[in-house]
């Protein structure tokens, strides 16, 4: 890893409170991402991020309101598009910490053509998605992480289709650093999202954010009740295999679900291939052009 | 006949053919003899075969033009003759290749042109040469036209070195040595044409209006650019991919136009002048985050280069009949269009675009088309000191004691807009309706008397950018070009421009006397300074590439001002001078004819 | 006094406080006993907490206008009181949820008002039942209401009987007691309102616009739906899917609104009738689409939902600021736009979009307004039987000789279309200029004379689609309502219909004759006949919930005529009679003071 | 599986050249697409489907231009939404046999994500992609399945993205049956496409066909040196976690790159929760409300 790509090196932790914002979440009481918000202020905190050098980019839906929550920069995009938006920002001033969040429908649904290209891309992003299996702003429609059968607003009679694994999907996409968590575990979410936002390289974080108001299947109990720690169970995270074997398992729904980080591999980020411009962010850079490369430009049409 | 100082000239065969390099000889033989070349690329979404043809005017003066009937001929494919022999010129001259069109069945095409076919292999073999491929029959015509249109043969050379040098001087010998075969022995076996085409020899630029459009937004100040590749767009992609190591800009082919003008939106809030590009179909998946640029006041400037519609349409040809997608989106936000004329103009409104949209914090469409884009052109030249790079009100640093409101309320309406990373500034850039702050609005507090209030204020801040680019003199009327006490008045935009100069010229041998009224600025459009335009002027008459008056319907809901007489061609070629002159006269005659054809 | 026989009404509270289903409860009680109801539903993008109200006019004819201020008033949270007390007609009455709001801070707003604060709590206690929830205080708070207006209390039991008893004869008897204690508590203990609420007994169907338009589209022969949710359009998804299983609908949420419009246009092709639908942002993604079905001559109806732009803007709010995006996309292609004005509208006109799609083979547009789709109105009747399916040219067989021709030129430009699946007559549906036979000809022939000519007609086939349905009298002209010699015309579309109602009766009595332009069919706009209409009128002014005035630049862009004069608003509630008013009063004050707000 | 989902009854075979289209392909001499075409009309003359009863479904790019040049009934969509268009086709006529096409930027690239959806959704449709690693149509800048460094006209430079793998990604994305042909072996490709046609689910084959204009990378020759047969050397295709290590060991680039029939599974296909609907198909339903069927609706509302 060269010098000029972001350098994690340890900084004195700050205290959480500092990145409170200044408007209140309007989430509904109990609902699942107050715990992703929390975490994640503790987590730049004991990270010691200073809070202007941090982006929260989201898309649009009750779990992509948070950036307005938060005290960094940050920008609220459009539905699906968090991404986008994210990797345009983050190239543009890669020594800022970057972190992409939105909802499930968000990433997996309209979005999912960008989470693939991002996977393989694997620029310096940490992407965390708050998986409630439903489309919660729109007031409980199907999402693409709702089981079969089950009945939205939009399924009356049940829903014909077979949930998306975002974690054999992830791991299918050449992903580098892909993991689960909870919200009702936060302990291990403070612990995963530090590992992804020192991970060098593209981290996608599916965390369980149950909805309370339009999800009474996938509720907190449910989730507490069928997930276990799968590090704690002495998974190898090198092995890419072996987190296919473990993740397909949700498919079947046989086995408990697993929390931790699946995979984490080593292969250089995308900002490395831009070394050349990157070596200062891009938005110090000098505009335009001297008057000598301006006669080198208009010489090779001559 | 004293002799003339100008031609045009056609190079055609199939996809494959090397039309593409033949003409790159001729033309930079040209524009390094400083003589003026316009040359249309005719060819089709096909990768091999088909017809491409390449047409060419050549003159000491800037041409605007290229042409209906062309004097010279290359014919490199056995399926041209029948397309391109009936177009050639009574007395004209035809080059074509032996090994692959027959003589009989050229010469019967037509008896009142001349033919030489050339025959690569017999030539080569009997000058001795080796490796020769058949694909370098191309040099060869190539060196048949530089001398039968009397050029400077050295200056070929020269530039053939300096193509082929990376390739080892072997095959410069080789090269060399082709084009003279072709050049001397057109010189012996010819009828010469009395042309004498002179350059300054001051070399000029010889490039494509995308290359303009690259070179306008870098000397802008472009240092970034995310695209999915789409014709006509696609060469700004390609020229500024080259400059991305040389010139340190991010330039990234995305996985498609949803996600480049998001990557350009992200990009332009971060702090770094950003910009995609795109043709009418790219541009509909991008109209949703127009909007998000215009509610988000995020500057950002999206080329968009029309071809045929609609749909997937006809995706090598021109037309001009997007202008009510430019002006889409949901809801009302504002937004700069502008429609460069000419190559120059590309690279000077390309940097320009760049500007307003800093100044403004708002989305700039840069509009071209077909013919514009892909077509090559003589520059004199390019200059970037005219070029001032305006970041409008971009702040590096907060020291206030005041928290920082992203989109406070001015009295020009636009925000101090404060860079990302600056410390004690932490905002965001949203695409819900917002109070200064950047706070949303549109969510647990929407309908209740203080976010109403707010909706108002801030909507109306946005929209005001609108008239303020006009008071601020940002924003041009049309231009209006010739003599202003002429009968007709052609109203036009984009690469149309060029094509009214030479009917002008033509009509004006007639004993006709029109001007010209050119719309650069599309939106918004300065109404009264237009109206007093419009007044001045007698029967005005639009030519446009479409057949619905996309600019005229614009003209329309911008001022009240409707165009009743209209010159349209939708077939996918450009107009010339010539085509604009028949349909005037066909006017007279019936008047609705074109559209009911 | 005599009795008054209207009223108007709010419920007020926070979102989850089960504001919607005490206005059922109302509103199923007004419609049952056959009065007129029109409820406007004021919430928020946000799931718990906010400020939710629903304001109601009720009355014997068909309301048009949701009123100012109400007369009677239900609270339900503790943060409503500082937001609609205020609003409360003077001498109007409060029933309020006491276990909230407190007496003291209630009262002290204002004294003019009659405050009765209800205890759930201690009522039920009193009255000895069990299981009772905090929530039904919705319940209780009805009774209270139902009493006042002097409405029939059996009809809410019997609704409350009907929509409970999937729940069990328990919770059906619990709610009865409940309602009963509110209604009998409200008899004993309130000043009874001179109220005279007669209905005709005729039970009406209570529905919001997006019922209606769903109602009206499966009426029309709708097969396929297919959609992404977003407010305001969302309901319609909702609705549609409950009806899958009983009337074999194939409804389907997909990825995106790229998908949606696709699948439907998959369906369309294959040979169903089938629609999509979204709100703004959505149709931003659909544009590129919608020029594939004006291309490939695909029968397709699309439902825009207006709300609150630019970009994200104000979900849950009105703005009838779309015009522009539903004409947009890349080139040019026939389509036909047409917007409701009212809940019948919303049924009928669903129900034509899917004949014009399918007679003319082109996209249609069915714009709505948030306003139009989200509230609830009662309706006497929607006729079934006024519905005529018509299929055009839609063929099952193919028994000619000669090989079929998907887009043969004809007399009228409409080319019969074969279903796939039929025997011999296998063809492409095209996104690509194309032949008569669906062969591509921007590809390999793309400016070959031929194809030079094929584009000039089968784009001008498509094109004249549009004059054909003015010809055939399929697209109307605005209408105009009220006395032809009235010293202003409003004109309007939308929704916006019903406060011109209203707004005439209030200028009428105060002396001002009035009457009204509207548009229903937004593209194309017969040209003559519509300048023909404003030849009549004297003052024109447009009313449009929006900011740059949509409409006006479409009639100016279609017709020439410009309408000067203009009252806006962009606040994101709807207009009212009432405001319509007072805004043309300050216009002969002050006239450019709302733009400048 | 019900009757009324479509059946796949042996019928006599057909001559493939009922199924030449009356346009010659425009494509370049030698290229890959010739090849997918000439199978996919031999298998469906070899199994017996009239041409009537087919569609074939493309978005744009070069391989997409497929429908123009075959006798069956066909779209010829927008760039990225096949399967989006063939999806409503099929629901709407189920009976007809749906095969999409087009190539890796229609697919993997613009349209990744209507394909991530359709693979769990498992309509009974076949989806062959023209993979040539490059995007051909607007004359050779990378694509999706570009590999790394690949210099081509947008990245003059060398891509700097890790390509996608289409089988590992499929598999992590819930799909029944995943394969991966070469038009340098016809026998292979018609016996993949015939299994997939007959596959009762969505079925995704990858079908390397050689660009030989932009790409001198991915040549004929390049793939005839280095794949092998998979289900010769003895795969299982019911194993899913041996379909993923078979097919992640291309994104190591050490081992031969695997063809074969990698995965199929018999989960029911998405006509199945239609079985209601669909028992006619939708194109022949009578349209419009009954007058009692619209008494009822109207009661609801009353
Ligand atoms: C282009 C577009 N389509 C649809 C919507 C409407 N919409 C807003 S949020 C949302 C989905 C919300 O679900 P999810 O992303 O899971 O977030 P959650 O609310 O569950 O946190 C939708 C469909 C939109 N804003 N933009
Ligand atoms: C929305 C949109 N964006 C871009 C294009 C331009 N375009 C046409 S084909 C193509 C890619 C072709 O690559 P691929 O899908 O791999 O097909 P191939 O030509 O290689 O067979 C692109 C980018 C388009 N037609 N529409
Ligand atoms: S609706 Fe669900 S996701 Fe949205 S805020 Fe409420 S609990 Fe959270
Ligand atoms: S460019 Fe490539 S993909 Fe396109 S036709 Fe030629 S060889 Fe085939
Ligand atoms: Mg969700
Ligand atoms: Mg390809």
């Amino acid at each position: 890893m060269t010098a000029n790509i972001i350098d994690r090196k340890e900084r004195p932790a700050l205290d959480p409170k500092d990145f409170k914002g200044d408007v209140h979440p309007d989430w509904c009481p109990g609902c699942g991402d107050f715990g992703v918000l929390n975490c994640l202020q503790r987590v730049f905190a004991e990270l010691g991020i200073p809070k202007h050098e941090i982006a929260v980019i989201s898309g649009i839906g009750c779990s992509s309101n948070l950036p307005g929550f938060i005290n960094t920069y940050g920008m609220h995009t459009l539905h699906g598009r968090s991404l986008p938006n994210a990797q345009g920002f983050k190239l543009s001033h890669h020594d800022m910490t970057v972190v992409a969040v939105g909802g499930d429908g968000d990433g997996y649904g309209i979005g999912v053509g960008h989470f693939i290209h991002a996977l393989r891309r694997n620029m310096d992003l940490t992407y965390i998605v708050m998986n409630n299996s439903i489309y919660g702003l729109t007031t409980g429609q199907t999402s693409p992480t709702s089981a079969i059968g089950m009945k939205t607003k939009s399924t009356p009679f049940g829903n014909p289709e077979a949930p998306l694994n975002p974690i054999t999907l992830a791991l299918g996409s050449g992903a580098s650093f892909v993991a689960r968590a909870f919200t009702g575990n936060p302990k291990q979410v403070v612990e995963i999202y530090k590992a992804a936002i020192k991970h060098k390289g593209f981290a996608i974080i599916d965390t369980f954010s149950p909805c309370v108001t339009f999800n009474k299947v996938n509720t907190a109990k449910y989730y507490k009740d069928n997930t276990y720690d799968l590090n704690a169970a002495g998974h190898d995270t090198s092995n890419i295999e072996a987190a296919f074997t473990l993740a397909i398992k949700d498919t079947y729904g046989t086995d408990r679900i697993a929390c931790g980080i699946f995979y984490q591999s080593e292969r250089p980020c995308y900002e490395e291939s831009e070394k050349n411009t990157l070596s200062t962010p891009v938005v110090d850079h000098q505009l335009g052009i001297s008057p000598e490369r301006a006669k080198e430009l208009k010489a090779t049409f001559q | 006949m004293a002799n003339k100082n100008n031609v045009i000239v056609r190079i055609a065969g199939a996809a494959g053919d090397g039309i593409q390099s033949t003409g790159e000889l001729l033309g930079k033989t040209c524009s390094r003899m400083g003589l003026h070349v316009l040359a249309y690329n005719s060819f089709q979404s096909a990768i091999r075969g088909g017809h491409v043809w390449l047409q060419m005017a050549i003159g000491p003066e800037k041409q605007t033009d290229h042409g209906e009937e062309p004097e010279v001929v290359l014919l490199f494919s056995k399926t041209s003759p029948p397309v391109h022999v009936p177009d050639v010129k009574s007395g004209g001259t035809v080059f074509y290749n032996a090994a692959t069109i027959k003589k009989e069945e050229i010469e019967s095409i037509r008896s009142d042109v001349n033919y030489y076919g050339l025959d690569l292999k017999a030539m080569a073999d009997a000058a001795k040469l080796t490796e020769v491929n058949s694909v370098m029959i191309n040099v060869m015509l190539a060196g048949a036209m530089v001398q039968t249109l009397n050029l400077d043969g050295k200056v070929t050379l020269e530039f053939i070195k300096h193509k082929f040098l990376k390739k080892g001087e072997k095959v410069v010998e080789l090269n060399h040595a082709i084009f003279n075969l072709g050049f001397e022995w057109t010189k012996a076996n010819t009828k010469p044409l009395n042309l004498n085409l002179k350059g300054n020899n001051i070399p000029k630029l010889f490039m494509s209006g995308n290359d303009a459009i690259g070179m306008g937004l870098v000397a802008g100040g472009l240092k970034f650019y995310a695209a999915y590749p789409m014709s006509p767009a696609t060469g700004i992609l390609h020229y500024v991919s080259t400059l991305a190591q040389s010139d340190k800009l991010i330039i990234k082919q995305v996985e498609d136009e949803l996600a480049a003008i998001n990557w350009a939106i992200g990009a332009g809030t971060a702090g770094v002048r950003a910009a995609t590009g795109t043709a009418g179909g790219g541009f509909c998946l991008m109209v949703e985050a127009l909007g998000f640029a215009g509610m988000g006041e995020v500057p950002l400037v999206t080329v968009l280069v029309q071809r045929g519609g609609p749909s997937t349409g006809v995706p090598t040809k021109i037309e001009q009949a997007d202008i009510n997608l430019a002006m889409g989106g949901n809801g009302d936000f504002p937004r700069f269009i502008v429609a460069p004329k000419d190559l120059e103009d590309c690279f000077y409104q390309s940097a320009r675009a760049l500007n307003i949209a800093e100044k403004y914090q708002l989305p700039v469409i840069l509009i071209s088309d077909f013919f514009l884009s892909e077509h090559f052109e003589t520059v004199d030249d390019l200059d970037f000191s005219k070029i001032k790079i305006e970041r409008g009100k971009l702040l590096t640093e907060w020291n206030s004691s005041e928290k920082y409101k992203r989109y406070a309320y001015t009295d020009d309406d636009i925000s101090p807009r404060v860079r990302p990373g600056t410390p004690g500034a932490m905002h965001l850039t949203i695409s819900d309706e917002h109070n200064e702050y950047g706070h949303l609005m549109s969510d647990i507090e929407a309908g209740l008397p203080h976010a109403r209030a707010e909706r108002i204020k801030m909507h109306a801040k946005r929209m005001r950018k609108v008239q303020l680019m006009i008071d601020n003199g940002d924003v041009k009327p049309p231009t209006l070009e010739g003599d202003t006490n002429a009968q007709i008045t052609f109203v036009t935009w984009g690469s149309t421009y060029g094509y009214i100069k030479s009917a002008m010229k033509l009509l004006e041998k007639e004993g006709t006397k029109a001007n010209h009224l050119h719309f650069t600025d599309i939106y918004p459009i300065p109404r009264e300074q237009t109206l007093a335009l419009f007044k001045k002027c007698k029967r005005i008459i639009s030519v446009e590439a479409n057949m619905c008056n996309s600019l005229c319907r614009q003209i329309l809901a911008e001022t009240g001002f409707e165009i009743t007489e209209h010159i349209n061609r939708w077939d996918g070629e450009p107009f010339t001078g010539e085509y604009i002159v028949n349909e005037l006269k066909k006017k007279s005659i019936v008047d609705k004819q074109l559209v009911n054809a």
